[in-house]
Protein backbone atom coordinates (compact mmCIF):
# COMPACT_ATOMS: atom_id res chain seq x y z
CA UNK A 1 0.00 0.00 0.00
CA UNK A 2 1.47 3.33 -1.21
CA UNK A 3 2.58 5.52 2.21
CA UNK A 4 3.32 8.93 1.56
CA UNK A 5 3.76 12.40 3.35
CA UNK A 6 4.68 15.78 3.70
CA UNK A 7 5.65 18.36 5.64
CA UNK A 8 4.50 22.18 5.49
CA UNK A 9 4.84 25.50 7.45
CA UNK A 10 2.87 28.39 6.95
CA UNK A 11 3.45 31.75 8.34
CA UNK A 12 1.39 32.19 11.14
CA UNK A 13 -1.54 35.30 10.65
CA UNK A 14 -4.63 35.93 8.99
CA UNK A 15 -3.72 33.93 5.53
CA UNK A 16 -2.15 30.85 6.99
CA UNK A 17 -5.37 28.91 7.03
CA UNK A 18 -5.76 29.84 3.25
CA UNK A 19 -2.24 28.84 2.33
CA UNK A 20 -2.33 25.35 4.97
CA UNK A 21 -5.44 24.28 2.45
CA UNK A 22 -3.91 25.40 -0.96
CA UNK A 23 -1.08 23.14 -0.36
CA UNK A 24 -2.68 20.50 1.38
CA UNK A 25 -5.07 20.16 -1.57
CA UNK A 26 -2.07 20.58 -4.15
CA UNK A 27 -0.50 17.47 -2.45
CA UNK A 28 -2.95 15.34 -2.16
CA UNK A 29 -4.19 15.94 -5.99
CA UNK A 30 -0.58 15.21 -6.77
CA UNK A 31 -1.00 12.18 -4.97
CA UNK A 32 -4.08 10.88 -6.67
CA UNK A 33 -6.87 11.90 -4.23
CA UNK A 34 -8.94 14.06 -6.63
CA UNK A 35 -12.47 13.27 -5.47
CA UNK A 36 -13.72 17.01 -5.19
CA UNK A 37 -16.58 16.78 -2.35
CA UNK A 38 -13.75 14.62 -0.22
CA UNK A 39 -11.31 17.18 -1.07
CA UNK A 40 -13.38 19.77 0.47
CA UNK A 41 -14.35 17.96 3.78
CA UNK A 42 -10.28 18.32 3.77
CA UNK A 43 -10.00 21.84 2.94
CA UNK A 44 -12.67 22.74 6.12
CA UNK A 45 -10.65 20.38 8.56
CA UNK A 46 -7.53 21.74 7.48
CA UNK A 47 -9.09 25.61 8.24
CA UNK A 48 -10.41 24.57 11.43
CA UNK A 49 -6.75 23.36 12.68
CA UNK A 50 -4.68 26.09 11.33
CA UNK A 51 -7.59 28.97 12.84
CA UNK A 52 -6.54 27.26 16.06
CA UNK A 53 -3.52 27.17 16.09
CA UNK A 54 -3.29 30.87 14.90
CA UNK A 55 -5.29 31.80 18.05
CA UNK A 56 -3.97 29.62 20.17
CA UNK A 57 -0.30 28.90 18.74
CA UNK A 58 2.66 31.67 19.13
CA UNK A 59 4.13 33.67 16.50
CA UNK A 60 5.94 31.85 13.69
CA UNK A 61 5.13 29.24 11.90
CA UNK A 62 2.12 26.61 11.84
CA UNK A 63 3.71 23.36 11.55
CA UNK A 64 1.62 21.08 9.53
CA UNK A 65 2.42 17.43 8.33
CA UNK A 66 0.30 14.80 6.35
CA UNK A 67 0.52 11.29 6.06
CA UNK A 68 -1.29 8.67 3.92
CA UNK A 69 -1.34 4.79 3.79
CA UNK A 70 -3.78 3.81 1.30
CA UNK A 71 -7.09 5.41 1.97
CA UNK A 72 -6.26 6.12 5.30
CA UNK A 73 -4.89 10.28 5.55
CA UNK A 74 -3.62 11.74 8.85
CA UNK A 75 -3.21 15.48 9.59
CA UNK A 76 -1.42 16.82 12.41
CA UNK A 77 -0.71 20.63 13.20
CA UNK A 78 0.87 21.78 16.09
CA UNK A 79 0.89 25.02 18.42
CA UNK A 80 2.64 26.20 21.02
CA UNK A 81 -0.18 26.06 23.70
CA UNK A 82 -0.47 22.86 26.20
CA UNK A 83 -4.40 23.58 26.53
CA UNK A 84 -6.83 20.77 24.88
CA UNK A 85 -8.44 21.93 22.33
CA UNK A 86 -12.46 21.41 24.09
CA UNK A 87 -15.96 20.78 22.35
CA UNK A 88 -18.58 24.00 23.89
CA UNK A 89 -21.75 24.89 23.13
CA UNK A 90 -21.69 27.12 20.13
CA UNK A 91 -22.74 30.62 20.02
CA UNK A 92 -22.00 33.86 18.08
CA UNK A 93 -17.83 33.86 18.78
CA UNK A 94 -17.78 30.34 17.59
CA UNK A 95 -17.82 26.71 19.08
CA UNK A 96 -18.36 25.55 15.62
CA UNK A 97 -14.63 24.19 14.65
CA UNK A 98 -14.11 21.60 16.52
CA UNK A 99 -18.31 20.33 16.00
CA UNK A 100 -17.24 20.51 12.05
CA UNK A 101 -13.72 18.66 12.55
CA UNK A 102 -15.47 16.14 14.50
CA UNK A 103 -18.43 15.52 11.49
CA UNK A 104 -15.60 15.54 8.91
CA UNK A 105 -13.30 13.32 10.41
CA UNK A 106 -12.99 9.85 11.85
CA UNK A 107 -10.92 10.77 15.18
CA UNK A 108 -9.02 13.40 16.89
CA UNK A 109 -6.79 13.57 19.83
CA UNK A 110 -3.42 15.33 21.31
CA UNK A 111 -0.01 14.55 21.99
CA UNK A 112 2.02 16.27 23.75
CA UNK A 113 5.31 17.57 21.41
CA UNK A 114 7.72 19.01 24.50
CA UNK A 115 7.03 22.53 22.89
CA UNK A 116 3.18 22.79 22.96
CA UNK A 117 1.03 19.53 22.11
CA UNK A 118 -0.01 18.21 18.45
CA UNK A 119 -3.42 17.95 17.40
CA UNK A 120 -3.78 14.52 14.54
CA UNK A 121 -6.80 14.27 12.61
CA UNK A 122 -7.67 11.14 11.08
CA UNK A 123 -9.58 11.96 8.10
CA UNK A 124 -12.50 10.33 6.69
CA UNK A 125 -11.31 7.79 4.44
CA UNK A 126 -11.07 8.39 0.60
CA UNK A 127 -13.85 7.00 -1.08
CA UNK A 128 -12.95 4.75 -4.18
CA UNK A 129 -9.85 3.90 -5.08
CA UNK A 130 -6.40 6.33 -5.41
CA UNK A 131 -6.11 7.28 -8.99
CA UNK A 132 -1.81 7.23 -9.91
CA UNK B 1 -12.54 37.72 -1.30
CA UNK B 2 -14.92 40.42 -3.28
CA UNK B 3 -17.73 41.85 -1.98
CA UNK B 4 -20.51 43.41 -4.49
CA UNK B 5 -23.61 45.41 -3.18
CA UNK B 6 -26.53 46.20 -5.19
CA UNK B 7 -29.73 48.55 -3.82
CA UNK B 8 -32.92 47.26 -5.30
CA UNK B 9 -36.00 49.11 -3.85
CA UNK B 10 -36.27 47.89 0.17
CA UNK B 11 -33.47 45.08 -0.79
CA UNK B 12 -30.14 44.97 -0.61
CA UNK B 13 -27.74 41.94 -1.86
CA UNK B 14 -24.58 41.36 -1.00
CA UNK B 15 -22.87 39.19 -2.71
CA UNK B 16 -19.82 37.68 -1.70
CA UNK B 17 -17.27 35.77 -3.96
CA UNK B 18 -13.82 34.16 -2.68
CA UNK B 19 -13.13 31.82 0.06
CA UNK B 20 -14.77 33.39 3.71
CA UNK B 21 -12.22 32.18 6.75
CA UNK B 22 -10.35 33.67 8.94
CA UNK B 23 -8.67 36.11 6.19
CA UNK B 24 -11.83 37.44 4.92
CA UNK B 25 -14.94 37.09 7.40
CA UNK B 26 -13.79 40.02 9.49
CA UNK B 27 -14.11 42.32 6.42
CA UNK B 28 -17.29 40.33 5.09
CA UNK B 29 -18.79 41.35 8.71
CA UNK B 30 -18.06 44.91 8.70
CA UNK B 31 -19.36 45.54 5.54
CA UNK B 32 -22.50 43.74 6.44
CA UNK B 33 -22.87 45.43 9.72
CA UNK B 34 -22.35 48.61 8.19
CA UNK B 35 -25.32 47.84 5.50
CA UNK B 36 -27.50 47.09 8.37
CA UNK B 37 -26.35 50.33 10.70
CA UNK B 38 -26.25 52.68 7.86
CA UNK B 39 -28.66 51.18 5.26
CA UNK B 40 -31.34 49.56 6.95
CA UNK B 41 -32.92 48.04 4.36
CA UNK B 42 -36.09 45.79 4.24
CA UNK B 43 -34.48 42.67 3.25
CA UNK B 44 -30.36 42.24 3.33
CA UNK B 45 -29.68 38.97 1.17
CA UNK B 46 -26.13 37.68 1.22
CA UNK B 47 -25.32 36.19 -1.94
CA UNK B 48 -23.34 33.35 -1.58
CA UNK B 49 -23.13 31.87 -5.25
CA UNK B 50 -19.50 32.30 -5.59
CA UNK B 51 -18.48 31.65 -2.25
CA UNK B 52 -16.12 28.59 -2.72
CA UNK B 53 -15.50 27.90 0.96
CA UNK B 54 -16.65 28.84 4.20
CA UNK B 55 -15.14 27.51 7.82
CA UNK B 56 -16.80 28.12 11.33
CA UNK B 57 -14.62 31.65 11.07
CA UNK B 58 -17.27 32.32 7.96
CA UNK B 59 -20.46 31.28 9.76
CA UNK B 60 -19.62 32.94 12.70
CA UNK B 61 -19.42 36.34 11.08
CA UNK B 62 -22.87 35.75 9.14
CA UNK B 63 -24.25 34.50 12.64
CA UNK B 64 -23.14 37.73 14.59
CA UNK B 65 -24.27 39.72 11.49
CA UNK B 66 -28.44 38.37 12.05
CA UNK B 67 -27.85 39.04 15.37
CA UNK B 68 -27.71 42.87 14.84
CA UNK B 69 -29.67 42.57 11.38
CA UNK B 70 -32.84 40.77 13.25
CA UNK B 71 -32.42 43.60 16.17
CA UNK B 72 -33.32 46.11 13.49
CA UNK B 73 -36.47 44.14 12.04
CA UNK B 74 -34.62 43.00 8.94
CA UNK B 75 -34.95 40.63 7.14
CA UNK B 76 -31.95 38.47 6.39
CA UNK B 77 -31.07 35.80 4.68
CA UNK B 78 -28.52 33.56 2.66
CA UNK B 79 -29.29 32.82 -0.97
CA UNK B 80 -27.88 30.60 -3.64
CA UNK B 81 -25.89 28.38 -0.86
CA UNK B 82 -24.18 25.81 -2.12
CA UNK B 83 -21.12 23.76 -2.30
CA UNK B 84 -19.23 23.69 0.56
CA UNK B 85 -20.92 26.03 2.71
CA UNK B 86 -23.98 24.15 2.55
CA UNK B 87 -21.92 21.19 4.11
CA UNK B 88 -20.61 23.25 7.08
CA UNK B 89 -24.04 25.37 7.35
CA UNK B 90 -25.87 21.53 7.33
CA UNK B 91 -23.50 20.41 9.59
CA UNK B 92 -23.26 23.06 12.35
CA UNK B 93 -26.70 23.28 12.25
CA UNK B 94 -27.05 26.67 11.61
CA UNK B 95 -28.48 26.48 7.97
CA UNK B 96 -32.21 26.79 8.67
CA UNK B 97 -31.34 30.03 10.87
CA UNK B 98 -29.61 31.61 8.00
CA UNK B 99 -31.13 30.21 4.93
CA UNK B 100 -34.95 29.96 6.62
CA UNK B 101 -36.53 29.27 3.44
CA UNK B 102 -34.38 26.44 2.74
CA UNK B 103 -36.29 23.57 4.87
CA UNK B 104 -39.61 24.84 3.05
CA UNK B 105 -37.97 23.96 -0.15
CA UNK C 1 -8.75 -11.84 15.82
CA UNK C 2 -10.38 -12.31 19.87
CA UNK C 3 -11.59 -8.49 20.59
CA UNK C 4 -12.40 -7.98 24.29
CA UNK C 5 -13.02 -5.02 26.79
CA UNK C 6 -14.16 -4.19 30.03
CA UNK C 7 -14.52 -1.13 31.94
CA UNK C 8 -13.12 -0.72 35.43
CA UNK C 9 -14.43 2.09 37.84
CA UNK C 10 -11.85 2.42 40.95
CA UNK C 11 -12.79 5.04 43.73
CA UNK C 12 -10.68 7.82 43.81
CA UNK C 13 -8.27 7.84 46.34
CA UNK C 14 -4.89 6.68 47.74
CA UNK C 15 -6.24 3.25 47.34
CA UNK C 16 -7.30 3.83 43.29
CA UNK C 17 -3.67 2.66 41.41
CA UNK C 18 -3.46 -0.39 43.77
CA UNK C 19 -7.29 -1.49 43.05
CA UNK C 20 -6.57 -0.61 39.09
CA UNK C 21 -3.61 -2.58 38.77
CA UNK C 22 -5.00 -5.60 40.49
CA UNK C 23 -8.64 -5.55 38.18
CA UNK C 24 -6.84 -4.78 35.10
CA UNK C 25 -4.01 -7.71 35.95
CA UNK C 26 -6.86 -10.11 36.87
CA UNK C 27 -8.72 -9.44 33.86
CA UNK C 28 -5.63 -9.68 31.43
CA UNK C 29 -4.98 -13.03 32.82
CA UNK C 30 -8.44 -14.46 32.52
CA UNK C 31 -7.92 -13.05 28.94
CA UNK C 32 -4.86 -15.38 28.35
CA UNK C 33 -2.36 -12.80 28.97
CA UNK C 34 -0.08 -14.23 31.13
CA UNK C 35 3.51 -13.49 30.60
CA UNK C 36 4.55 -11.70 33.51
CA UNK C 37 7.48 -9.27 32.73
CA UNK C 38 4.64 -7.95 30.29
CA UNK C 39 1.96 -7.97 33.05
CA UNK C 40 4.60 -5.91 35.15
CA UNK C 41 5.05 -3.38 32.64
CA UNK C 42 1.11 -2.94 32.27
CA UNK C 43 0.89 -2.71 35.70
CA UNK C 44 2.91 0.43 35.70
CA UNK C 45 1.40 1.90 33.11
CA UNK C 46 -1.87 1.66 34.95
CA UNK C 47 -0.34 3.01 38.22
CA UNK C 48 1.00 5.79 36.32
CA UNK C 49 -2.43 6.55 34.67
CA UNK C 50 -4.26 6.19 37.76
CA UNK C 51 -2.03 7.95 39.91
CA UNK C 52 -2.17 11.25 37.72
CA UNK C 53 -6.25 11.06 37.41
CA UNK C 54 -6.14 10.66 41.16
CA UNK C 55 -3.64 13.65 41.39
CA UNK C 56 -5.38 15.66 38.54
CA UNK C 57 -9.14 14.62 38.74
CA UNK C 58 -11.92 15.44 40.84
CA UNK C 59 -13.49 13.12 43.44
CA UNK C 60 -15.73 10.06 43.09
CA UNK C 61 -14.25 7.42 40.56
CA UNK C 62 -11.89 7.05 38.11
CA UNK C 63 -12.81 5.30 34.99
CA UNK C 64 -10.57 2.84 33.30
CA UNK C 65 -11.09 1.51 30.08
CA UNK C 66 -8.98 -1.52 28.58
CA UNK C 67 -9.53 -3.13 24.99
CA UNK C 68 -7.83 -6.11 23.40
CA UNK C 69 -7.31 -7.10 19.85
CA UNK C 70 -5.17 -9.98 19.40
CA UNK C 71 -1.34 -9.15 20.70
CA UNK C 72 -2.68 -5.11 20.82
CA UNK C 73 -3.93 -3.62 23.91
CA UNK C 74 -5.67 -0.44 24.72
CA UNK C 75 -5.83 1.22 28.20
CA UNK C 76 -7.87 4.50 29.12
CA UNK C 77 -7.92 6.34 31.90
CA UNK C 78 -10.55 10.22 32.21
CA UNK C 79 -10.13 12.53 34.58
CA UNK C 80 -11.95 15.57 35.15
CA UNK C 81 -9.09 17.62 34.50
CA UNK C 82 -8.80 19.51 30.82
CA UNK C 83 -5.19 19.83 31.28
CA UNK C 84 -3.04 18.11 28.81
CA UNK C 85 -0.12 15.33 30.96
CA UNK C 86 3.67 17.19 29.39
CA UNK C 87 6.83 15.34 30.20
CA UNK C 88 9.02 17.80 32.48
CA UNK C 89 12.18 17.40 33.60
CA UNK C 90 12.57 15.15 36.23
CA UNK C 91 13.22 16.21 39.96
CA UNK C 92 12.70 15.20 43.92
CA UNK C 93 8.56 15.92 43.42
CA UNK C 94 7.94 14.33 40.28
CA UNK C 95 8.09 14.09 36.54
CA UNK C 96 8.90 10.26 36.13
CA UNK C 97 5.27 8.95 35.75
CA UNK C 98 4.98 10.16 31.70
CA UNK C 99 8.60 9.27 31.15
CA UNK C 100 7.85 5.51 32.59
CA UNK C 101 4.73 5.15 30.29
CA UNK C 102 6.81 6.48 27.20
CA UNK C 103 8.74 3.69 27.70
CA UNK C 104 6.41 1.17 28.81
CA UNK C 105 4.08 2.06 25.72
CA UNK C 106 3.64 2.54 22.01
CA UNK C 107 2.05 5.38 22.02
CA UNK C 108 0.15 6.96 24.29
CA UNK C 109 -2.51 10.03 23.19
CA UNK C 110 -5.19 12.81 24.99
CA UNK C 111 -9.10 13.21 23.86
CA UNK C 112 -11.73 15.62 25.03
CA UNK C 113 -14.05 13.56 26.71
CA UNK C 114 -16.64 16.09 27.27
CA UNK C 115 -16.55 15.67 31.19
CA UNK C 116 -12.33 16.34 31.10
CA UNK C 117 -10.36 13.88 29.09
CA UNK C 118 -9.38 10.85 28.89
CA UNK C 119 -5.81 9.63 28.48
CA UNK C 120 -5.02 6.78 26.20
CA UNK C 121 -2.37 4.47 25.79
CA UNK C 122 -1.48 1.52 23.64
CA UNK C 123 0.45 -0.47 25.53
CA UNK C 124 3.55 -2.60 24.10
CA UNK C 125 2.40 -5.54 22.25
CA UNK C 126 2.17 -8.99 24.46
CA UNK C 127 5.29 -11.41 23.14
CA UNK C 128 3.77 -14.42 22.02
CA UNK C 129 0.50 -16.13 21.41
CA UNK C 130 -2.18 -15.05 23.60
CA UNK C 131 -3.38 -18.79 25.27
CA UNK C 132 -6.91 -19.06 25.71
CA UNK D 1 3.56 -2.61 52.84
CA UNK D 2 5.29 -4.00 55.72
CA UNK D 3 8.37 -1.93 57.24
CA UNK D 4 11.06 -3.91 58.90
CA UNK D 5 13.42 -2.19 60.67
CA UNK D 6 16.92 -3.88 62.03
CA UNK D 7 20.14 -2.06 63.59
CA UNK D 8 23.29 -3.37 63.01
CA UNK D 9 26.02 -1.53 64.47
CA UNK D 10 26.28 1.83 62.26
CA UNK D 11 23.80 0.47 60.35
CA UNK D 12 20.05 0.50 59.57
CA UNK D 13 18.61 -1.75 56.90
CA UNK D 14 15.29 -1.05 56.52
CA UNK D 15 13.03 -3.99 54.78
CA UNK D 16 10.40 -2.89 52.56
CA UNK D 17 7.45 -5.97 51.61
CA UNK D 18 4.29 -4.87 49.83
CA UNK D 19 3.79 -2.52 46.89
CA UNK D 20 5.37 0.70 46.52
CA UNK D 21 3.10 3.22 45.10
CA UNK D 22 0.57 6.34 45.80
CA UNK D 23 -1.03 4.70 49.09
CA UNK D 24 1.95 3.26 50.76
CA UNK D 25 5.17 5.76 49.78
CA UNK D 26 4.24 8.55 51.85
CA UNK D 27 4.40 6.07 54.84
CA UNK D 28 7.96 4.70 53.59
CA UNK D 29 9.44 8.22 53.60
CA UNK D 30 7.97 9.83 56.78
CA UNK D 31 9.75 5.81 57.94
CA UNK D 32 13.21 6.85 56.29
CA UNK D 33 13.19 10.51 57.04
CA UNK D 34 12.73 9.71 60.46
CA UNK D 35 16.06 7.22 60.49
CA UNK D 36 17.81 9.72 59.29
CA UNK D 37 16.59 12.78 61.44
CA UNK D 38 16.30 10.56 64.84
CA UNK D 39 19.05 7.76 64.28
CA UNK D 40 21.71 9.03 62.01
CA UNK D 41 23.14 5.76 60.99
CA UNK D 42 26.21 5.46 58.85
CA UNK D 43 24.48 3.66 56.70
CA UNK D 44 21.20 3.36 55.96
CA UNK D 45 20.00 0.25 53.74
CA UNK D 46 16.60 -0.18 52.14
CA UNK D 47 16.04 -3.72 51.29
CA UNK D 48 14.05 -3.84 48.61
CA UNK D 49 14.38 -8.09 48.38
CA UNK D 50 10.07 -7.93 49.00
CA UNK D 51 8.86 -5.14 47.05
CA UNK D 52 6.48 -6.45 44.45
CA UNK D 53 5.63 -3.28 42.55
CA UNK D 54 7.08 0.23 42.34
CA UNK D 55 5.83 3.16 40.65
CA UNK D 56 7.16 6.58 40.48
CA UNK D 57 5.32 7.62 43.33
CA UNK D 58 7.87 4.92 44.61
CA UNK D 59 10.68 5.90 43.32
CA UNK D 60 10.41 9.63 44.25
CA UNK D 61 9.62 8.73 48.01
CA UNK D 62 13.14 6.84 47.51
CA UNK D 63 14.87 10.09 45.57
CA UNK D 64 13.29 12.06 48.78
CA UNK D 65 14.57 10.15 51.57
CA UNK D 66 18.47 10.53 49.34
CA UNK D 67 17.96 14.13 49.54
CA UNK D 68 18.18 14.08 53.34
CA UNK D 69 20.44 11.96 53.92
CA UNK D 70 23.35 12.48 51.65
CA UNK D 71 22.94 15.97 53.46
CA UNK D 72 23.90 14.32 56.94
CA UNK D 73 26.30 12.29 55.50
CA UNK D 74 24.79 9.36 55.66
CA UNK D 75 25.44 6.34 53.11
CA UNK D 76 21.66 5.43 51.58
CA UNK D 77 21.29 2.73 49.17
CA UNK D 78 18.85 0.61 47.92
CA UNK D 79 19.83 -3.26 48.16
CA UNK D 80 18.41 -6.70 46.36
CA UNK D 81 16.97 -5.02 43.83
CA UNK D 82 14.81 -7.13 41.16
CA UNK D 83 12.04 -7.32 39.38
CA UNK D 84 9.28 -4.13 38.80
CA UNK D 85 11.43 -1.71 40.66
CA UNK D 86 14.91 -2.51 39.00
CA UNK D 87 12.88 -1.92 35.26
CA UNK D 88 11.29 1.41 36.52
CA UNK D 89 14.51 2.33 38.48
CA UNK D 90 16.37 1.57 35.29
CA UNK D 91 14.31 3.49 32.64
CA UNK D 92 14.02 6.77 34.96
CA UNK D 93 17.34 6.92 34.80
CA UNK D 94 18.20 6.52 39.04
CA UNK D 95 19.19 3.00 39.36
CA UNK D 96 23.08 4.75 39.71
CA UNK D 97 21.70 7.09 41.88
CA UNK D 98 20.32 4.47 44.85
CA UNK D 99 22.27 1.57 43.91
CA UNK D 100 25.32 2.84 43.38
CA UNK D 101 27.15 -0.65 43.45
CA UNK D 102 24.68 -1.70 40.72
CA UNK D 103 27.33 -0.67 38.06
CA UNK D 104 29.70 -1.72 38.90
CA UNK D 105 28.29 -5.71 39.16
N1 LIG E 1 -5.23 24.63 19.32
C1 LIG E 1 -5.90 24.90 20.45
N2 LIG E 1 -5.23 25.12 21.60
C2 LIG E 1 -5.87 25.40 22.74
N3 LIG E 1 -7.20 25.47 22.85
C3 LIG E 1 -7.93 25.26 21.75
C4 LIG E 1 -7.33 24.96 20.51
N4 LIG E 1 -8.32 24.79 19.60
C5 LIG E 1 -9.47 24.97 20.25
N5 LIG E 1 -9.25 25.27 21.55
C6 LIG E 1 -10.28 25.52 22.58
O1 LIG E 1 -11.41 24.76 22.24
C7 LIG E 1 -12.55 25.62 22.12
C8 LIG E 1 -13.47 25.17 21.00
O2 LIG E 1 -12.78 25.29 19.76
P1 LIG E 1 -13.58 25.53 18.43
O3 LIG E 1 -14.68 24.54 18.36
O4 LIG E 1 -12.60 25.56 17.30
O5 LIG E 1 -14.27 26.93 18.64
P2 LIG E 1 -13.68 28.39 18.67
O6 LIG E 1 -12.20 28.33 18.42
O7 LIG E 1 -14.44 29.03 17.57
O8 LIG E 1 -14.05 28.89 20.03
C9 LIG E 1 -11.98 27.01 21.89
O9 LIG E 1 -12.86 28.00 22.38
C10 LIG E 1 -10.69 26.97 22.65
O10 LIG E 1 -10.91 27.28 24.01
N1 LIG F 1 -4.06 13.47 34.27
C1 LIG F 1 -3.40 14.64 34.21
N2 LIG F 1 -4.08 15.79 34.10
C2 LIG F 1 -3.45 16.97 34.05
N3 LIG F 1 -2.13 17.10 34.09
C3 LIG F 1 -1.38 16.00 34.20
C4 LIG F 1 -1.98 14.71 34.26
N4 LIG F 1 -0.98 13.81 34.35
C5 LIG F 1 0.18 14.50 34.35
N5 LIG F 1 -0.05 15.83 34.28
C6 LIG F 1 0.95 16.88 34.23
O1 LIG F 1 2.12 16.37 33.62
C7 LIG F 1 3.23 16.51 34.48
C8 LIG F 1 4.15 15.31 34.37
O2 LIG F 1 3.47 14.15 34.85
P1 LIG F 1 4.29 12.94 35.46
O3 LIG F 1 5.41 12.60 34.54
O4 LIG F 1 3.32 11.86 35.79
O5 LIG F 1 4.94 13.54 36.73
P2 LIG F 1 4.34 13.97 38.14
O6 LIG F 1 5.08 13.10 39.07
O7 LIG F 1 4.70 15.41 38.23
O8 LIG F 1 2.86 13.70 38.12
C9 LIG F 1 2.65 16.67 35.87
O9 LIG F 1 3.51 17.41 36.68
C10 LIG F 1 1.35 17.37 35.60
O10 LIG F 1 1.55 18.75 35.53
Amino acid sequence: MSQRSVRIDVPAGLNAPGEARHQVTTSLHAWGFTEPRWLDAVAVVVSELVTNAVQHGGAGSVPITMMTRGSTVLLSVADDSAELPRRRPPDDRGGRGLMLIDALSVRWYVQDDGRGKCVHVELQPYPGEVAS
Amino acid sequence: MRITRQHDGQTVRVALAGELDLASSGGVREHLEEVVREIRPRHLLVDMDEVSFCDSTGLEALICVRAVATEQGIDYRLVNVHGVALVTLQITGVLPLLVPEHDAG
